[in-house]
């Protein structure tokens, strides 16, 4: 087994992954960026290296940095998480030629499916279902104008080297065709550096579903169950759950057996996830494969009882899949929560700061993956992902009752939250019947949000006006903690009174 | 103590004293009985009657917000011996100021000093955690003033420009 | 549904019951006593009542008092938790002619159990296995010499009253056995007001195993498989763990018909135990009937997905069991820790007082049931336990390594806790082989801990000098958070610097 | 600063100096590369060369605990220019104090004042969370003074009695 792995991430997935190390008996390497050096993942590991300023381009995605700190440590393999180098196939080779092992892919499965037209490609000839459309690059506007004519609008422009959501245009009929071409290849060039184009039927009101895979180095490929992860806003995803609501046993098995043989086409191995679009009529078409570990991982953990990247090193380290597909049994239901710097009242923009108080729900069917703490200064440089919040129950609506509960127990004071967003999704009718799709959340969010109607009642506001004149009694520096601050006339006398200080304050005046 | 309390739009009154170690309470001049006990720094485990709530506390820049369970609400908390909290004067005419809705790094100025601008037009763009937000003018009339360069880093609340 | 239960209870398990009862959308009401006003589960709760001074007989223990708070808040239930009134069979009728639903099994079955020498006979009726010995309270000195003499040496005296070890002599010979006898009696007596006394033959080197058992209102009773409690200190369990590393599904099968029995011929409801000791020929003998909610169910909820709380109260509610025996189904490993206030270097003593730094462990695997929260004065006066940390794993190795971890992560300053203990559990070869039995602690208690004798490396040691000396030079009131405090000579200069305080507080000198 | 810290029965001395918002770190007059950043109050995250450590900080009574990872030190830290931190004097004769092992209640006293007693004999016993805990003596010789009563609260480290 591996000696040290070096975690090339920040982040609740650093503290995920060190985790994992420190369960298997590994030492864990962090790295860091200059804003990072507070961090959690840096507090949790056995060793840390600063690899340069905040921007990630100096520091988390400069991959000659990452191997040097790998040499200097002596870490034998390396874990990308997501995000950053997670599916750089030129990180992945220039691992390889330095001697110490990518946790993940191979390169070359990689780039088997880095580019959306190619993976397409490669899908087709091996039979997998897709979205009707080119699986290459449109050559000219009159192409697309044909294609578009034979599979019938709306249709989807993709950037062929894109991701969430750049570079890609809904097109509702053949007057808008031209305009929106001109904008996805500009923006793909702007995002990517590579103008690549291609077209797709649009499916309406689909679901995004996707199926968990892993692959050992010994030819062994098996399907995990798949999550359903249609909630998104802004094409990235907010709430996933395992399992879909909608997927029974027969289409799981056959979801599950094209994942398997789009793993294979690509020579994959590792964990990958293989992400389909399913119609209104439960068709399911290929959309992508990721080649990393997802941020919704665990979920799928959740309802296998598997540890993902127990086993993602496992096979890095070159051993067997220790189960069957037989093996693998579901049971009961999660739903994650991303726990965002997002301020609701504002549009969801990011919200960095320091983070003056936290309270952090626990119990029966709770995980909390996070990468804050009270007293840290969330940096602006970086994805806004806080946390992770997973329910877990032994059906959907105790999945739902523990995570509402729990929601309620969570507190990030100082800087905004989105989780009073999950306590509108939870709560709403149609999410409690599972009647999703990837326009669910922004349907959602252009309507009114009914509980800021609901007037407060009476008591409640009583209790903020007189707690209001309470914090403002005892000061901003009010640290006793514990002791009874006031007591009504009915109950015995207090044995302390924090108020006695604000008394003592209040003579001084 | 006394206290001035504005919330959702509303003012209370709020007396606490103290008598042999117990504590009373009166909202706007009724009794009110009322048991609590700072269980953290700004968490107060309180009980009004037998009810039970747990009330947070949040102080950003000058604000004050005050939690019961996951309702919040924005308080403005005024000492009537004091000038210290005085509600500042709202002033709805002449120059509007343009604020950075969130900490971050002003990446783009669309308009330079002097510029005419409509109601809900970009002036600058302020980018934080990979993701730009445009700054809106609040009303039609000129840029009077730019104050900040771009790569300049500006925290919540800073005065970006102002338009009159 | 019920609208509203009462908990009538404190710790970690009012705030276990609380949950579940949010989860269901039910109200919770919390009764506490004068040193409680400040826990946890009255800051959870949505209504509290002050139900007298700490002592539990004027408080937790008062029926008359519980049933008044149930009645003023309207509650139509009643959760005991375990412990306190929780095998009361008079507060069950109470609460019954109170027309409050009492959430667990009828005062007639707590009855039949209450009593080890009456569920004896009831149970040697009902063809169930139990260690060679008395069902009937023994008459005289030379009963109990022929008893003893016929079932042979070592022998076990119990108080038919009995538990905690209480009231319990292990006799080797029978020289011993006049003072045993005299000495158990007047320990039943003192302890439980009741001399009654009974022999059985000791088994050697026992395991400690119990299998969990649920019935509903209509005739249906279950078992939901096994746990392993053979960690005991003083009788009192510390370590529990589901399944048992030597219960094979055969044998778990007539384990679980034997206390289906049990139950059956109790007339029970609801959730309780049956617990067995096991000899090293893996015989299994009936031992008692715990007719509550067990500390260490969570390992069960751990490994069958199921929520005992929610069941409980859905069986009161006069449910039907929502799954049949060949639905339940095992899947992993579960361990818990029971997180004591005990200071291991003082002969695991109580150590009560403040908690003036709380780091909570989170994460895959990780369910943390806790009592407490950062600056709570633990009040000198109940049980010690503050906290339940719980691992599960895919197998037991993988609970021992995410445990491993957790208990690393988890840090309570200000009062002692026996965390260092569980290190020292999870880390011996024997429990690592799952060779352990109801002596192994008290073995290993006795052994010198060889951590201890461990010379801490010079690197280590170097760094609590250092860190002393910085604690030292910010002073007791370090406030801020995640600002650098120094730098060593080969970084950057720091932007901000707590030292910068600490120096101007040294200039003043 | 410069401080003087036993660990372990054996004394470093540890000077900590800034010079352009930098710390330097000695320690017995070497040099040690370090990079400190205050997590909490509390918790440092400390780094030594490049090696990280989660160091706690716990200061009950007068002692000071710090936690490396899962590993405690009974730190003694004096500061050679105050007289504040002095070790008190160790003395291995004369009077002997018995002190509560734990907070809890005196529930018996078992000698009185004036008895003769051997070592480890129990003297009283304190009662916490429902266990008792006997307080024994530290040496042979006579119980020069009980200082508590029975039903008295008591702090841990209280003395209780004295032995002569």
């Amino acid at each position: 087994m591996f000696k040290k792995i070096l975690i090339a991430n920040r982040g609740e997935i650093a503290v995920r992954v060190i985790r994992a190390c420190h369960e298997m008996g590994i030492a864990a390497v962090a790295v860091y960026s200059d804003v990072d050096r507070a961090s959690l993942h840096v507090r949790k590991a056995d060793e840390a290296y600063p690899i340069g300023p905040a921007a990630t381009s100096e520091s988390y995605l400069n991959i000659q940095k990452i191997l040097d700190v790998a040499e200097r440590s002596g870490a034998d393999a390396i874990h990308p998480g997501y995000g950053f180098l997670s599916e750089n196939a030129k990180f992945a080779r220039a691992c390889a030629d330095a001697g110490v092992k990518f946790i993940g892919p191979t390169a070359a499965a990689m780039d088997a499916m880095g580019s959306k037209t190619r993976a397409r490609q490669s899908m087709e000839r091996a039979g997998v279902p897709l979205v009707p459309g080119t699986s290459r690059g449109l050559g000219s506007f009159e192409q697309a104008e044909q294609v578009a004519a034979r599979i019938g609008y709306p249709v989807m422009l993709k950037a062929a080297a894109g991701g969430g959501g750049k570079g890609m245009r809904l097109v509702q009929a053949v007057a808008d065709l031209k305009s929106a071409l001109d904008a996805a290849r500009s923006e793909a060039e702007r995002s990517f550096g590579d103008s690549e184009v291609y077209i797709e039927k649009a499916i309406v009101n689909p679901r995004h579903i996707e199926m968990q895979m892993l692959a050992d180095e010994h030819g062994n490929t098996v399907y995990l169950g798949e999550r359903e992860c249609s909630l998104q806003r802004r094409h990235q995803k907010v709430v996933e759950e395992a399992p879909s609501p909608i997927v029974d046993p027969e289409m799981r098995r056959q979801m599950g057996d094209v994942a398997v043989r789009v793993a294979q086409a690509a020579g994959y191995t590792n964990a990958g996830t293989v992400e389909f679009l399913v119609d209104q009529q439960k068709n399911f078409y290929f959309l992508e494969m990721n080649t990393r570990l997802q941020v919704e991982h665990p979920v799928t953990e959740l309802v296998t009882g598997l540890d993902l990247v127990h086993l993602q090193i496992r096979i890095a380290n070159g051993e067997r899949l220790p189960f069957s597909q037989e093996e693998v049994k579901l049971r009961g239901h999660a739903i994650e929560c991303r726990i965002y710097a997002e301020d609701p009242d504002n549009n969801y923009f990011p919200s960095p700061g320091k983070i003056t108080l936290l309270l952090l729900p626990s119990g029966p069917g709770i995980r909390r993956d996070s990468g804050m703490y009270e007293g840290w200064t969330v940096p602006m440089d970086y994805d806004p992902l806080l946390a992770k919040l997973i329910g877990y129950g032994t059906d959907r609506d105790q999945a739902i009752g523990r995570l509402t509960r729990a929601l309620n127990e969570y507190f990030v004071g100082g800087i905004k939250t989105n989780i009073s967003l999950f306590r509108r999704i939870l709560s709403n009718p149609d999410f409690r019947a599972a009647k999703i799709d990837t326009g669910f959340l922004d349907r959602l969010l252009k309507e009114k949000d009914q509980s800021k109607d609901v007037q407060a009642d009476t008591q409640t506001t009583e209790v903020a006006v007189i707690a209001a004149g309470m914090f403002a009694a005892l000061g901003p520096s009010a640290a006793g903690a514990g002791e009874r601050v006031s007591i009504g006339s009915a109950d015995k006398p207090a044995p302390v009174s924090n108020w006695k200080t604000a008394a003592q304050r209040e003579a001084l005046r | 103590m006394t206290y001035e309390i504005a919330i959702d739009g509303k003012t209370y009154r709020l007396d606490l004293s103290q008598a042999n170690d117990c504590w009373s309470c009166r909202v706007d001049g009724r009794e009110v009985e009322v048991d609590a006990v700072l269980a953290r720094p700004n968490v107060l485990s309180l009980r009004l009657g037998n009810k039970a709530y747990e009330v947070k506390c949040e102080r950003v820049g000058g604000d004050v917000h005050i939690w019961v369970g996951s309702q919040r609400f924005a308080a403005e908390v005024r000492d009537p011996r004091s000038f210290r909290s005085r509600t500042r004067a709202v002033d709805d005419h002449g120059p509007k100021k343009l604020t950075a809705p969130m900490p971050g790094k002003v990446v783009r100025i669309l308009l330079s000093q002097g510029a005419e601008v409509e109601a809900g037009a970009g002036v600058l763009v302020v980018e934080a955690m990979k993701m730009q937000n445009e700054v809106k003018a609040p009303k039609k009339g000129t840029i009077q003033k730019i104050l900040v360069s771009e790569g300049a880093a500006v925290n919540a609340g800073d005065v970006l420009a102002i338009v009159e």
